[in-house]
């Protein structure tokens, strides 16, 4: 059976569903953000199928500019979980409603 | 071995992906995502991106769960404890409207687009970081530049997000 | 293709075997070194039959001990994770040894075979991915104990490892740049090279700062001292392993020192040279082969023959020390080294200085192989020895260290190898 | 800082660039170890470890040991149950039963005496309360073991004849 492009595209599609709906229904925000680097890890691999398909590298640097973004986006989401967490002791995102007040 | 790669590495990214969404204590989640990025990597390496693999590992298993595993343990400490609730379960209803549509589409693009195998020829040392850089210190370089100067404005966001008021004992 | 899975099995086999033979070696060293060090003895007791091997049974009593030990379990432990984090932290200090070369190819009936497990291309960034990888079995295995001292040993080790992954990438990049290769192998074979018509070209003459901030970097991945904040006994009992007895607690201390076989194997092979010997190149190597075994073959023999009356000369002394089997002990030792020292003598009746092709090939490959074992077990000594001689970081110092020293220390080597490659290139 | 009227005591040198540089500081501390270590693996006899089963420290007459007790010329116990050494005893682990002795000239003779040799502290009260120099700790016994608490009680007859090795 011979993998195309198609396949790669398929799973990608599953895999950002998966982040996407485990970042609906999860209430961690620590759990939320880790469902958006599965989404990103999806994205990463539609990049690398198309690479693969076009025979250019131009995707791998994308997925490496990605990469970048996505460790930025831990660094500074993790930072503010953390200072969220030492004044309200909660990351449940259900509790974290005050701008909606 | 590309096609045993993409089976293998596919069902580990997406039983992992699952898994980690479906597990009540953010610790186990955090397992199973590293578990779901080291499929990820084999999934890179099935096409030709050992550059990409490697640093799939190095940088989202080996920097970005560590730093996340830090952070939940740091919070919630040692004590095993999942999500005090239920998840919310009307929302999975709603986000299976985006799960049908993407369903329908990639079941048409597979009916029309029969699969074949990937048939571009790739290069010699494709994917191989020295091809990788050129292009990226290259024609991407105004990019690369720009990644560079968010991670320090992230860099020195996370510091002084971390910062605490606290003096530190040793201080 | 079954030669090919041969020969990738074999070399497999060769590498655990040489890492799972250094490990109680290393035990051993430790706590023997240790002993001496501080003018204490050290174990001399653990006997079979008498032979005591200056305390090298001991590592076998150990195994029996911790083999037959009750298995105590934390009740409130994470099931999975808990049994899991051993195997971990083991397989990950096993797999950094696939993409080092032990030696440089083998040629034997046309086939050339190369001397690596797994000659990936981007093979440093392998090895950093791997030892990425490391923490996670500390730090799982230290928070499903459900402790808190494990925890802290955990929390300690994950910081640890954020802080000095950077540091450890960055030292390993200057040398990245001067040898233009992320391929191990390359990197290896390029160390054969000489500077000036006399200097080697190591990794540590070309990078000597990358290669102080590399090896601290090791220490601090390896957990070990003056890093050893995971496991300090004086604050935090035993760090994460403290919940750990028999055979899991057995993992975890065999895969601290596998740990720093595979490290002193990364020193060795990226800034010692790897397999190459000094001012002997293979061109040179291969054709002496025959003078060189017989030279090596009839001084092994000698060497072998004087320990051999070293050993009578003590057993004649000794006698009457201890009254019981343990008398028995030089006498055999030196029999042994006289058997293995006529035999070394004895073999240069085969006329080994008229070796084939395939002879010498062989030769080389041994001798190659051996110097990479050697300046693995140095470094492996090393890491005993900085043990024992310096007291360990309190853990801010570790963290101030790490950002504020090494990683700028670093990113200054970076630029200046940068700037001096563009002049000398230019 | 310094606590007002009291002059500073402790001074920091600073430190040269080389010592705080640390890598020249351990290459000396790896010499000074190395040092060690190469001289023990050259004259391993020297090491001052005694090997202990087989050789022994010499200890000073004086040393207290096992206690025992000394024997008249026709084998009974020299003591006269004055209970001094009970008395005296810090830890109180000698128990002495007199009884009328049938000799005139001796008063009394201990029908049992025991001695705890768990609760003893060895401190030698009980030889220089001795009137008539019955109990000693001179046997020079010092590992002293057996598998349940009470044979560490030992009685009169085993006191007498306290020439055994460790074993109770």
């Amino acid at each position: 059976m011979a993998i195309g492009l198609t396949h790669y595209l398929g799973l990608a599609a599953a895999v950002f569903l998966v982040g996407m709906v485990g970042f609906v229904i999860r209430r961690n925000t620590i759990v939320m953000l880790m469902c958006v680097e599965l989404m990103l890890a999806a994205a990463n691999l539609t990049f690398a199928a198309f690479s693969r398909e076009l025979g250019n590298e131009a995707g791998h640097v994308f997925v490496l500019m990605n990469f970048a973004v996505a460790a930025a986006e831990v660094a500074i989401g993790l930072a503010i979980l953390v200072e969220i967490y030492r004044r309200r002791r909660s990351v449940d995102a259900d509790e974290l409603t005050t701008l909606m007040e | 071995m590309e096609t045993f790669l993409f089976f293998f590495g596919g069902a580990v990214l997406l039983s992992g992906g699952i898994a980690a969404v479906a597990s009540r204590s953010a610790v186990n989640a955090a397992c199973w995502l590293v578990f779901a990025f080291l499929g990820a990597a084999g999934l890179f390496a099935a096409l030709h991106a050992p550059f990409l693999a490697v640093l799939q590992v190095l940088v989202y298993a080996g920097a970005v769960m560590v730093l996340f595993l830090f952070v939940i343990m740091m919070l919630e400490g040692p004590v095993m404890q999942g999500e005090s609730r239920r998840p919310r379960l009307w929302l999975p209803l709603l986000a299976m409207a985006p799960a049908v549509v993407i369903a329908v589409v990639a079941s048409r693009a597979l009916r029309t687009a029969a699969p074949v195998g990937f048939d571009t020829v790739l290069p010699d040392g494709f994917g191989q970081p020295l091809r990788v850089s050129w292009l990226l210190l290259q024609d991407y370089v105004f990019a690369f530049q720009m990644i560079a100067i968010l991670l320090l404005v992230a860099m020195v966001g996370a510091l002084a997000l971390g910062r605490s008021e606290r003096k530190r004992p040793w201080q | 293709m079954v030669p090919l899975v041969l020969e990738a099995f074999a070399k497999i086999v060769f590498m655990f075997l040489l890492i799972m033979g250094f490990v109680p070696l290393l035990i051993w060293a430790e706590r023997k070194g240790s002993a001496f060090i501080q003018d204490r003895t050290g174990p001399n007791r653990a006997a079979v039959l008498g032979i005591r091997l200056a305390g090298l049974v001991h590592p076998i009593a150990d195994v029996l001990k911790l083999v037959f030990k009750e298995d105590v379990v934390p009740a409130q432990r994470h099931r999975f994770l808990y049994a899991f984090a051993p195997m971990l932290v083991m397989v990950v200090a096993m797999s950094t040894y696939a993409v080092i070369p032990f030696g440089d190819y083998l040629e034997i009936g046309g086939r050339r075979i190369p001397l690596v497990v797994a000659d990936l291309k981007v093979g440093m960034l392998y090895i950093l991915a791997i030892a990425s990888l490391g923490t996670y079995g500390v730090a799982l295995g230290g928070w499903a104990s459900n402790s808190k001292y494990t925890f802290l040993g955990a929390m300690r080790s994950t910081a640890s490892m954020i802080s000095y992954e950077i540091t450890m990438a960055l030292s390993l990049l200057g040398l990245f740049m001067i040898f233009g290769t992320l391929q191990i192998t390359q990197i290896v074979a390029g160390q054969g090279e000489l500077i000036w018509g006399w200097l080697p070209r190591w990794g540590i003459v070309v990078q000597p700062v990358g290669f102080l901030l590399f090896i601290a970097a090791v220490y601090a991945e390896t957990n070990r001292t003056p890093f050893d904040m995971t496991e300090r006994d004086s604050e935090i009992v035993a760090g994460y392993h403290t919940e750990y007895s028999s055979l899991k607690f057995a993992l975890f201390f065999m895969a601290e020192y596998a740990h720093m076989v595979v490290a002193a194997a990364l020193i060795a092979a990226l800034f010692f040279g790897g397999y190459q010997i000094p001012w002997l190149p293979r061109s040179l190597l291969e054709a002496h082969a025959g003078m060189l075994l017989t030279g090596s073959l009839a001084a092994g023999g000698g060497l072998s023959l004087v320990v051999a009356w070293l050993y009578f000369r003590r057993a004649r002394r000794e006698r009457g020390w201890y009254n019981d089997s343990r008398e028995r002990e030089p006498g055999f030792l030196g029999a042994v080294a006289a058997l293995v020292g006529l035999g070394l003598l004895g073999s240069l009746t085969l006329a080994p200085w008229s070796v084939g092709a395939a002879g010498a090939s062989i030769f080389v490959t041994v001798a190659q192989t051996g110097c990479f074992i050697a300046k693995v077990a140095f470094f492996a000594w090393l890491f005993i020895w900085v043990r024992w001689t310096v007291p360990s970081f309190r853990y801010d110092q570790v963290m101030r260290l790490g950002w504020q020293i090494m990683l700028p220390v670093g990113l200054l080597n970076l630029a200046a190898t940068a700037v001096w490659l563009v002049i000398a290139h230019r | 800082m310094p606590y007002k009227g009291l002059p500073e005591v402790v001074t920091t040198r600073r430190r040269s660039f080389w010592e705080s540089a640390y890598f020249v500081e351990i290459c000396k501390g790896l010499a000074v170890t190395g040092r060690h270590l190469l001289r023990n693996l050259l004259h391993t006899g020297e090491m001052p470890t005694v090997q202990y089963p087989e050789q022994r420290r010499d200890y000073g007459p004086r040393f207290r040991g096992r206690h025992r007790l000394l024997q008249r010329e026709d084998g009974s116990p020299r003591c006269v149950a004055c209970m001094m050494c009970s008395t005296v005893c810090p830890a109180d682990c000698i128990e002495i039963v007199a009884a009328e002795h049938a000799d005139p000239a001796i008063e009394k003779y201990p029908a049992s005496f025991t001695i705890d040799l768990l609760r003893c502290v060895y401190c030698g009260l009980c030889e220089e309360a001795c009137p008539c120099d019955a109990i000693r700790m001179d046997t020079g016994i010092y590992e002293i073991a057996a598998d349940n608490r009470q044979a560490f009680v030992v009685d009169k007859d085993f006191l007498l004849h306290n020439d055994k090795d460790g074993t109770l």
